[in-house]
């Protein structure tokens, strides 16, 4: 028992974390508490990508001939990735949400909504623009 | 060229010793890259003056182990206390706040003292006023809090800081 | 890797052609982004686009001449590095979205320069490029993990893109699409992370014997299950199609043809990828009822999308949900995992991409002159932009899948997978569908032709100019020539179908 | 590895857990946010120490030790400031501390007697206090007038 | 025994996001948070050793000089509702001006 | 923050470790792939730290923001490059072996080259998202 | 003379570079009628063209075309398609004639549009009558469909607009929704769609498959209006006349009925059909349609109208001829399209004769009209007659055909279908024709401006004589029709 939940602690935090991550997600109204929930969401990522190779008894890589400089470099890696992927898409949230805060004078989902997002703008303002 | 050249030679020796730990591969051309890097890196931060008695306090070397491991002491007895106020049941704590006069003349050392009693469990520095020579804690005993006024660490680091005192203010 | 000394020697460009493909695009964007000029950054999009073509038509041809092309990236052998993989099946879908961008880009200039301030187009354009990189990636690569981050780059540029569209509403339609699409990506790359950890391997190939060994086990399906939902969100498959309409009708023009033509097209495939190539030798897709579960969903998305179009009031939402629906007959082909069904869904992924291309060209068209796609505000605008809403309703002919059209071909194909898998009634099913789109293209034409014009149409005085209806036309043409002569078209889906299909219940095929 | 050390190495590393644990429970325990911190600073300063050094001594005179050691400095290092700063940020935005005793004098540092309070000291803290049984001690009129402004938008 | 301390870590790592998610205010959650990030460090360390992969260690220490700015950084925006903007009126009005490290190049 | 002492010397004394380890991350050959993100995300946070501690303008004396805008581009324009040039000499697009005679350190060089990129391209986005969020949140 | 290969891929694609003429002389309406003329008659001569080689023992073809593997655009001439082709392009040249006197005289907007899309409607046309296979057929029934949609909402107002959903409605959605559903069954069934002698189904589906396609095919082909699919034809009445003309004549219904004999014939077969008893519905469904069509009609006030549901009507006794699966009956369904195109159009060119001279739409309003118009109302009552099937005019030779093969297998309710409609057919014809020459004409207009009419622009005449010339002259020299009629039958 103790065991399995050492095994396979990393499945159980990422099982917490994406759920923790998508109910925040779906749960709040606040584009920033969104994002923080997306954000915890991809951290579930990271933590899976940690569990070592032969945890759910599949088979090891085959590490071709010729491998002596690096180590098998995957894991680490694929989490680094995960990591920029995780902040860029934090960054470009964030970003969005500022501008929404500047166009829509709030950032409550639920606000812009019953405003009528659906109805147009008095003019075509805020004529795009970088974030 | 150079802001303070002192402290440049020796920042960058000290950067290249914990990138040789860091390391633990002794071929030449990592050596070479290693000691580059230093220096560069040494310079950069010399060129956007970084490098100042604050940055790098070199007068502090030799007494700083001598504070540090009585430090260490007065954590491990302040942790123990802190301890065993936690796992109490009742928890006895008598949360204070007091604002004392340290007697130290340098900003490493207040921001020493500050640091310490920060530190040291049960205490945390929540301000400090050089100007009004202020350093304001709070502690989660009333005795704690009573303890930081001319307390033994306010002298050891007064006694610590000595060498700064009347340089480069 | 060879051992020993290496000899330095030369360039071949057609052994390079899979690097290049990725490649290229991603250097143009930081020449794009480099250059800070509009106009500057836009040829360099065009000179980029107007590449790809050359080259994925040039893998195609060496797949169907050399069989399958293994290209390793960064000197590591696959699996540890990363594997572009071309076959019949991504050269196809490399082709359509190079096709696409290449009959995109000579349009652009013109909307963007409407759409987008001066400062910004040089950022934009670095953007589209970024897509079209990511876009490419994901359909080459032979790696699971490097699908993903390609995925990511194509999305977030995406994102960017949309919320440069020219109201604000443009801003809510890239954050929640930010919301959906990151919550798909993340879902996929959980998926694969549970694969890996399972296999010890990314690459598809790899996988494919490797999931065969090990049958379906718990953590197998449960990636297979989050990678069917990661995807269905990036592909917009009904019920999770949410972010899809207010993309893209906010986005600019420009952004909503090339994403309508190619974003989700692209999702489709690595779903399709990871259904026959990762899941298919150990035949688990419809040994767990998968592929009726996606039959559903389509089924739903062909009505219920479709439905929902007839009430729209924005042309471009209503062609969104049109997508929505269309993307529906893309999956349900899937779904039948037979020769003729799959080769229905592939063809109809380039079908669609042409006439959905030209009605959102149509469509941007209108904007740049009337300033609106409502319905209300284009009424009797075909009298002043004739030859864009002939376009437009022939573009909308095809949608319906009248014979001629490249829509029908599609049908065709979907119809006799069904009567061939014995489900004759689903052939119903998918003609009634896509007699819905009678009625939302019907209103659009009663609208624009029968209507009088309103004083702002009044004030229109000419139409777009050539270098919009050139690409216009090109898309629409393309409509009904490759409805007359599909040979090319439906024979190049029938090969990349014959790859995916080789690989269903043959534990041999995977991992060489 | 001499047995001796492998003892002592596991001692660290068991008394290290402990006391990470007892400051966790701290954080959940302690009634406000300052002592809150005093209880994790238990938990980063001998619980990270013992287990790091725990970890050290298995791992022997190698890089890995080194590297624990840097680890070690860097969260000891770090984490007061860090503390202080959350102290500092507390009480700048009103976070009033949860305060027990009699109150001291504030240039001197002599505790009053109970119910007295030096005269000379205005504290914006005890007006809005009055009814607490919690008398309040400090820092008066000295406290930095701009500290006050922050935006509370917590 | 690593196993004992992985379990002592991620004992406190759930009572650290217990406080994280209850608050009640900005700081409880900072607080909660720094620790959280010490204890991955920790985390990190302890799994290096458990799975004799050092080079956890490495990303440790990433995550250690990361942890800091970061706690910084919130603790920075909620105070100022900024993270610097112009440089704020206090910083200006150091009375110690010159000795604060703010020098041109 | 007034007169935050503690904050300021630890900053100085911290900097230049955090500068020399992310190098040492990014160049030390011994490290596996993927040190061209930590390094980048470290000098990133070396900057930011500096901004937050002496305030936006002085970091922004050593760091522009033009120059951190051009680093995203600039590093993936060396990542391509690198590509580009080993497809130049004849091998696979980033096939580093025809770097040097010696396929071990070719293929070290090659990483290292395609981590600056990376390195680049991170610090460069990470600084300007700072850059972006920090001069904004004041203004209402 | 053009070449035995290539004379029926010409033939086809005359009408459709016609349109693309007609499209480039617009602004010169002169120009871009005599261009539709030219078309017209270029189209005649080349469809005689291919008659010659037919009948000469040769079968010109075209194709086949490959759109995807297994599925080929072809064509081929077989009796039925050439007869179709010769009628359709025949009248044509009349309706074109007719139509440049209706449009002018009504001073029609969007002229250019019209002629365009009436060349590609014969394109279609064309296309329908030599298909080889059932995809080509279909893609050309659609692209019939499709043209005909701006003729049918020329006017572009709201009766148009709703008109034109219900025709295109209802005509697209029966033919994608049942005919093309069949059409993929049949190919799964049959591994190919060629029109070939005997059917291609035989043995390869069971009675009951069989009565399911029989179903969807013949309520597939919505443009051969049977009840209930039959209301588009009356909602498209809004259309100007000479387009009326197309629907109920020349082309579109043309196309429906010909198709149901045509898929009876050469994809299921006869034979098939009588041993399987698969169309044995069709029967009935044919014979109440006819009756029940010819009740409406009956109560119809507005002419249009009235000579729609005749339509509707008369559509079904070709189905039902062709359902009575013999050889003789199918002779005399193939022997009555041509009667009817030729009556009804007849019919039409002189309402709209009416119209354009008088304004007037009513039957109520006709009364005496035969005075101030004997010519449209001559012409009228011929085409009357032949509808009822009085001799000498074409539709008693249809009739004829169907009755005695009837009786042959005594299918004593076809005969009573027969029987009955006639009598209708006379209760709903006859009283017109009684009113315009023998009624009063009505005292009082609110408009005095057309009370002076007289007859319809010279055009209008002239084509409206000549169809009903026609009508006479198909009963007395018949043996071009009638010769194929019995090709088609294998007599
Ligand atoms: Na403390
Ligand atoms: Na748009």
């Amino acid at each position: 028992m103790l065991e399995d939940i050492v095994n396979y602690y990393n499945y159980f935090i990422t099982l917490f974390l994406m759920s923790a991550g998508l109910y925040i997600v779906v749960a709040r109204g606040n584009m920033v508490k969104k994002l923080v929930g997306l954000g915890l969401f991809q951290t579930s990522v990271y933590l899976l990508y940690l569990s070592p190779g032969k945890i759910l008894g599949g088979t090891p890589p085959i590490l071709g001939e010729g491998f002596t400089v690096f180590a098998n470099p995957l894991p680490h890696v694929l989490i680094l990735t995960a990591i920029v992927v995780g902040v860029a898409t934090l960054a470009l949230g964030l970003a969005l949400v500022v501008r929404i805060n500047e166009a829509f004078g709030t950032i409550e989902e639920t606000e812009i909504f019953e405003n009528g997002s659906e109805v147009d703008p008095p003019e075509p303002d805020n004529k795009a623009g970088g974030l | 060229m150079l802001h303070s050249p002192v402290r440049f030679v020796v920042l960058s020796l000290l950067l290249y010793a914990v990138w040789l730990l860091l390391s633990g591969v002794y071929i030449p051309r990592l050596l070479i890259k290693g000691a580059v890097i230093c220096v560069v890196v040494a310079y950069v931060v010399d060129r956007v003056r970084l490098l100042d008695n604050e940055g790098l306090p070199l007068e502090l070397l030799p007494r700083a182990v001598l504070y540090w491991s009585w430090l260490a002491l007065e954590i491990v007895k302040s942790a123990l206390n802190v301890t065993r106020i936690i796992i109490s049941p009742s928890l006895p704590i008598s949360p204070t706040v007091i604002v004392f006069r340290p007697s130290q003349k340098t900003d490493v050392g207040l921001a020493t003292h500050g640091n310490s009693i920060t530190l040291t469990p049960g205490t945390i520095t929540t301000g400090i006023s050089k100007s009004r020579n202020t350093i304001e804690v709070h502690a989660i005993e009333r005795d704690g809090a009573a303890g930081c006024v001319d307390s033994a660490m306010d002298r050891q680091v007064s006694n610590f800081e000595r060498p700064l005192v009347g340089k480069g203010e | 890797m060879a051992a020993g000394p290496v000899e330095v020697g030369s360039f071949n460009f057609m052994d390079q052609l899979p690097a290049l493909q990725v490649a290229l695009p991603m250097f143009a964007a930081t020449l794009a982004a480099v250059v800070r000029k509009g106009n500057i950054a836009w040829l360099i999009a065009l000179m980029t686009s107007l590449s790809m073509p050359i080259i994925a038509v040039l893998l195609l041809h060496q797949t169907f001449e050399q069989g399958v092309i293994s290209y390793e990236m960064g000197g590591w052998e696959p699996p540890i590095g990363i594997e572009y993989r071309v076959d019949t099946a991504n050269a196809y879908v490399l082709v359509i979205i190079s096709i696409i961008a290449a009959i995109v880009m000579p349009y652009a200039k013109r909307v963007v320069e409407a759409d987008i301030p001066a400062e910004h187009q040089s950022y934009y354009y670095t953007m589209y490029l970024m897509c079209l990189c990511g876009l490419l990636g994901i359909t080459i690569t032979g790696d699971a993990f490097n699908a993903f981050v390609f995925l990511e780059i194509s999305s977030l540029s995406t994102y960017a893109m949309i919320a440069m569209g020219r109201d604000r509403r443009a801003l809510m339609a890239a954050y929640q699409y930010l919301i959906m699409g990151t919550v798909g990506a993340t879902l996929y790359v959980i998926g694969v992370g549970l694969l890996y950890a399972m296999t010890g391997t990314l690459n598809f190939n790899d996988l494919s014997g490797r999931i065969a060994d090990l049958g379906p086990q718990r953590p197998v399906l449960a990636a297979l299950a989050f990678i069917t939902v990661g995807l269905s969100l990036k592909i917009a498959l009904f019920p999770l199609h949410k972010w899809l309409p207010n993309s893209y009708a906010y986005a600019p023009s420009m952004a909503t043809v090339f994403l309508a033509a190619t974003a989700t097209k692209v999702a489709i495939y690595l779903l399709v990828r990871v259904y026959f190539t990762i899941y298919g030798p150990a035949d688990i897709v419809a040994s767990h009822d998968v592929d009726t579960l996606v039959l559903i969903l389509s089924l739903a998305a062909m009505f219920v999308a479709s439905f929902v179009a007839c009430f729209q009031l924005n042309v471009e939402r209503m062609l969104a949900f049109s997508s929505v629906a269309q993307i529906g007959y893309i999956t349900l082909g899937i779904s039948f995992a037979s020769q003729t069904g799959l080769t229905g869904g592939l063809v109809h992924l380039v079908n669609h991409a042409f006439m959905k291309g030209a009605l959102f060209m149509a469509t941007g068209a209108l904007m740049l002159r009337a300033g609106s796609v409502k319905l209300d505000d284009l009424a009797g605008i075909a009298r002043k932009m004739p030859i864009t809403m002939a376009a437009f309703v022939l573009a909308g002919l095809s949608l319906i899948g009248v014979p001629g059209t490249v829509g029908f071909v599609s049908k065709w194909y979907l119809a006799s997978a069904s009567f061939e898998a014995g489900q004759g009634w689903l052939a119903f099913a998918i003609m009634l569908s896509s007699l819905i789109a009678v009625i939302y293209i019907g209103r659009v034409v009663e609208v624009v032709y029968f209507r009088e014009p309103s004083p702002a149409v009044e004030r229109i005085t000419k139409e777009v100019p050539v270098s919009m209806l050139l690409p216009m036309w090109l898309m629409v043409v393309a409509c009904f020539y490759f409805g007359i002569n599909a040979d090319l078209t439906a024979n190049t889906a029938a090969s990349a179908a014959d790859v995916f299909l080789s690989a269903i219940g043959n534990a041999s095929t995977g991992g060489e | 590895m001499p047995p001796i050390a492998d003892l002592i190495s596991w001692v660290m590393i068991c008394a290290g857990s402990f006391f990470l644990v007892v400051g966790a429970i701290g954080l959940v325990r302690m009634p406000d946010v300052f002592t809150r911190m005093h209880a994790v600073s238990v938990a980063e300063t001998l619980g990270v120490g013992l287990l790091l050094g725990g970890l050290m001594i298995q791992a022997g005179l190698t890089l890995v030790t080194f590297k624990l050691a840097l680890l070690f400095f860097l969260i000891f290092f770090t984490s007061p400031v860090a503390s202080h700063s959350i102290a500092r940020a507390a009480m700048a935005d009103g976070v009033k501390p949860i305060l027990s005793g009699p109150e001291i004098d504030a240039r001197t540092g002599r505790l009053l007697p109970a119910g007295e309070k030096d005269p000379k000291i205005v504290t914006p803290i005890d007006a809005g206090e009055a009814e607490s049984s919690a008398s309040v001690l400090v820092s008066g009129g000295y406290r930095d007038e701009d500290d006050k402004e922050g935006p509370k938008n917590v | 025994m690593f196993i004992v301390a992985m379990i002592a870590v991620l004992i406190a790592l759930a009572l650290a996001v217990f406080r994280a998610l209850a608050g009640p205010n900005v700081f409880d959650r900072v607080l909660a948070a720094n620790f959280i990030g010490v204890l991955a460090i920790l985390l990190l360390a302890v799994l290096g050793f458990l799975n004799g992969r050092p080079e956890f260690l490495d990303v440790g220490l990433v995550y250690a000089f990361l942890n800091i700015v970061g706690t910084y950084a919130v603790l920075k925006f909620f105070r100022y509702g900024a993270l610097g903007g112009e440089a704020p009126p206090e910083e200006a009005l150091d009375e110690r001006k010159g000795a604060s490290g703010v020098h041109e190049i | 923050m007034r007169l935050d002492v503690i904050l300021r010397i630890i900053t100085k004394l911290l900097l230049p470790f955090m500068l020399m380890f992310a190098l040492f991350v990014h160049f030390h050959g011994d490290f596996s792939p993927g040190g061209g993100f930590q390094a980048g995300v470290i000098i990133a946070a070396a900057v930011v730290f500096h901004a937050l501690v002496f305030g936006l303008y002085p970091t922004q004396k050593i760091v522009p923001m033009w120059f951190a805008e051009l680093l995203m581009p600039l590093g993936v324009a060396i990542y391509t490059g690198v590509g580009f040039l080993t497809m130049a000499l004849g091998e696979n697009f980033l096939g580093y072996n025809v770097l040097y005679f010696d396929p071990k350190y070719a293929q070290e060089r090659g990483v290292i080259w395609i981590e600056v990129g990376i390195l680049t391209t991170v610090s460069g986005t990470m600084i300007s998202i700072f850059y972006a969020f920090a001069g904004r949140g004041r203004q209402k | 003379m053009l070449g035995f290969e290539t004379i029926l891929a010409v033939t086809i694609a005359i009408p459709f570079i016609g349109a693309f003429a007609i499209a480039a002389c617009g602004r010169i309406p002169n120009l871009r009628e005599a261009v539709t003329l030219t078309t017209a008659l270029l189209l005649f001569f080349s469809v005689f063209n291919v008659y010659d080689y037919f009948q000469g023992g040769l079968s010109p073809t075209a194709g086949p075309f490959e759109v995807l593997p297994g599925l080929d655009i072809a064509f081929a001439v077989e009796p039925l398609g050439m007869m179709f082709a010769i009628i359709a392009s025949g009248l044509w040249i009349i309706n074109s004639i007719y139509s440049i006197g209706y449009m002018r005289g009504n001073n029609e907007p969007r002229q250019t549009t019209f002629y365009v899309c009436f060349a590609i409607s014969i394109f279609g046309v064309m296309g329908i009558a030599f298909a080889a296979n059932l995809f080509t057929f279909f893609l050309f029934y659609e692209i019939l469909s499709l043209a005909t949609y701006p003729l049918v909402t020329h006017k572009q107002n709201q009766d148009a607009k709703i008109g034109g959903r219900i025709y295109i409605g209802i005509l697209l959605g029966t033919s994608m929704f049942l005919m093309l559903p069949a059409i993929i069954w049949t190919a799964s069934l049959a591994g190919t769609l060629d029109f070939a002698e005997g059917g291609i189904l035989a043995g390869k589906a069971s009675p009951e498959v069989l009565t399911v396609l029989t179903v969807l095919f013949m309520f597939g082909v919505g443009k051969a209006a049977l009840m209930p699919i039959h209301f588009w034809l009356p909602a498209a009445m809004v259309a100007p006349t000479p387009v009326s003309a197309l629907l109920h004549a020349v082309a579109v219904v043309k196309a429906g009925v010909f198709a149901v004999v045509k898929i009876l014939v050469y994809v299921f077969g006869i034979d098939l059909l009588n041993e399987t008893g698969a169309a044995d519905w069709l029967l009935y469904a044919a014979g109440f349609t006819v009756i029940a069509a010819s009740l409406v009609a009956l109560r119809q006030d507005n002419l249009k109208k009235r000579l729609a549901y005749s339509t509707v009507s008369q559509l079904s006794y070709v189905i039902l001829a062709a359902a009575i699966l013999t050889p003789i009956s199918i002779a005399g369904a193939a022997l009555h399209i041509a009667a009817h195109a030729i009556s009804k159009i007849t019919l039409f060119f002189a309402a709209g004769s009416i119209y354009t001279a008088a304004h007037k739409t009513e039957i109520s309003q006709l009364g005496g009209i035969g005075r101030r118009m004997p010519w449209t109302m001559t012409a009228f009552a011929i085409g009357a007659f032949s509808m009822i099937g009085v001799p000498p005019t074409a539709g008693f030779l249809g009739k004829w055909f169907m009755l005695s093969a009837a009786m042959t297998i005594e299918q004593w309710f076809a005969v009573g279908v027969i029987v009955l409609s006639t009598l209708l057919n006379t209760a709903y014809f006859l009283p017109i024709v009684y009113k315009a020459f023998m009624g009063k004409e009505e005292e009082h207009h609110d408009d005095g401006h057309h009370e002076d009419h007289g007859e319809a622009p010279l055009p209008i005449v002239m084509a409206l004589t000549a169809t009903a010339a026609g009508a006479v002259l198909l009963f007395l020299f018949p043996n071009l029709f009638f010769d194929l009629a019995s090709q088609l039958a294998g007599l």
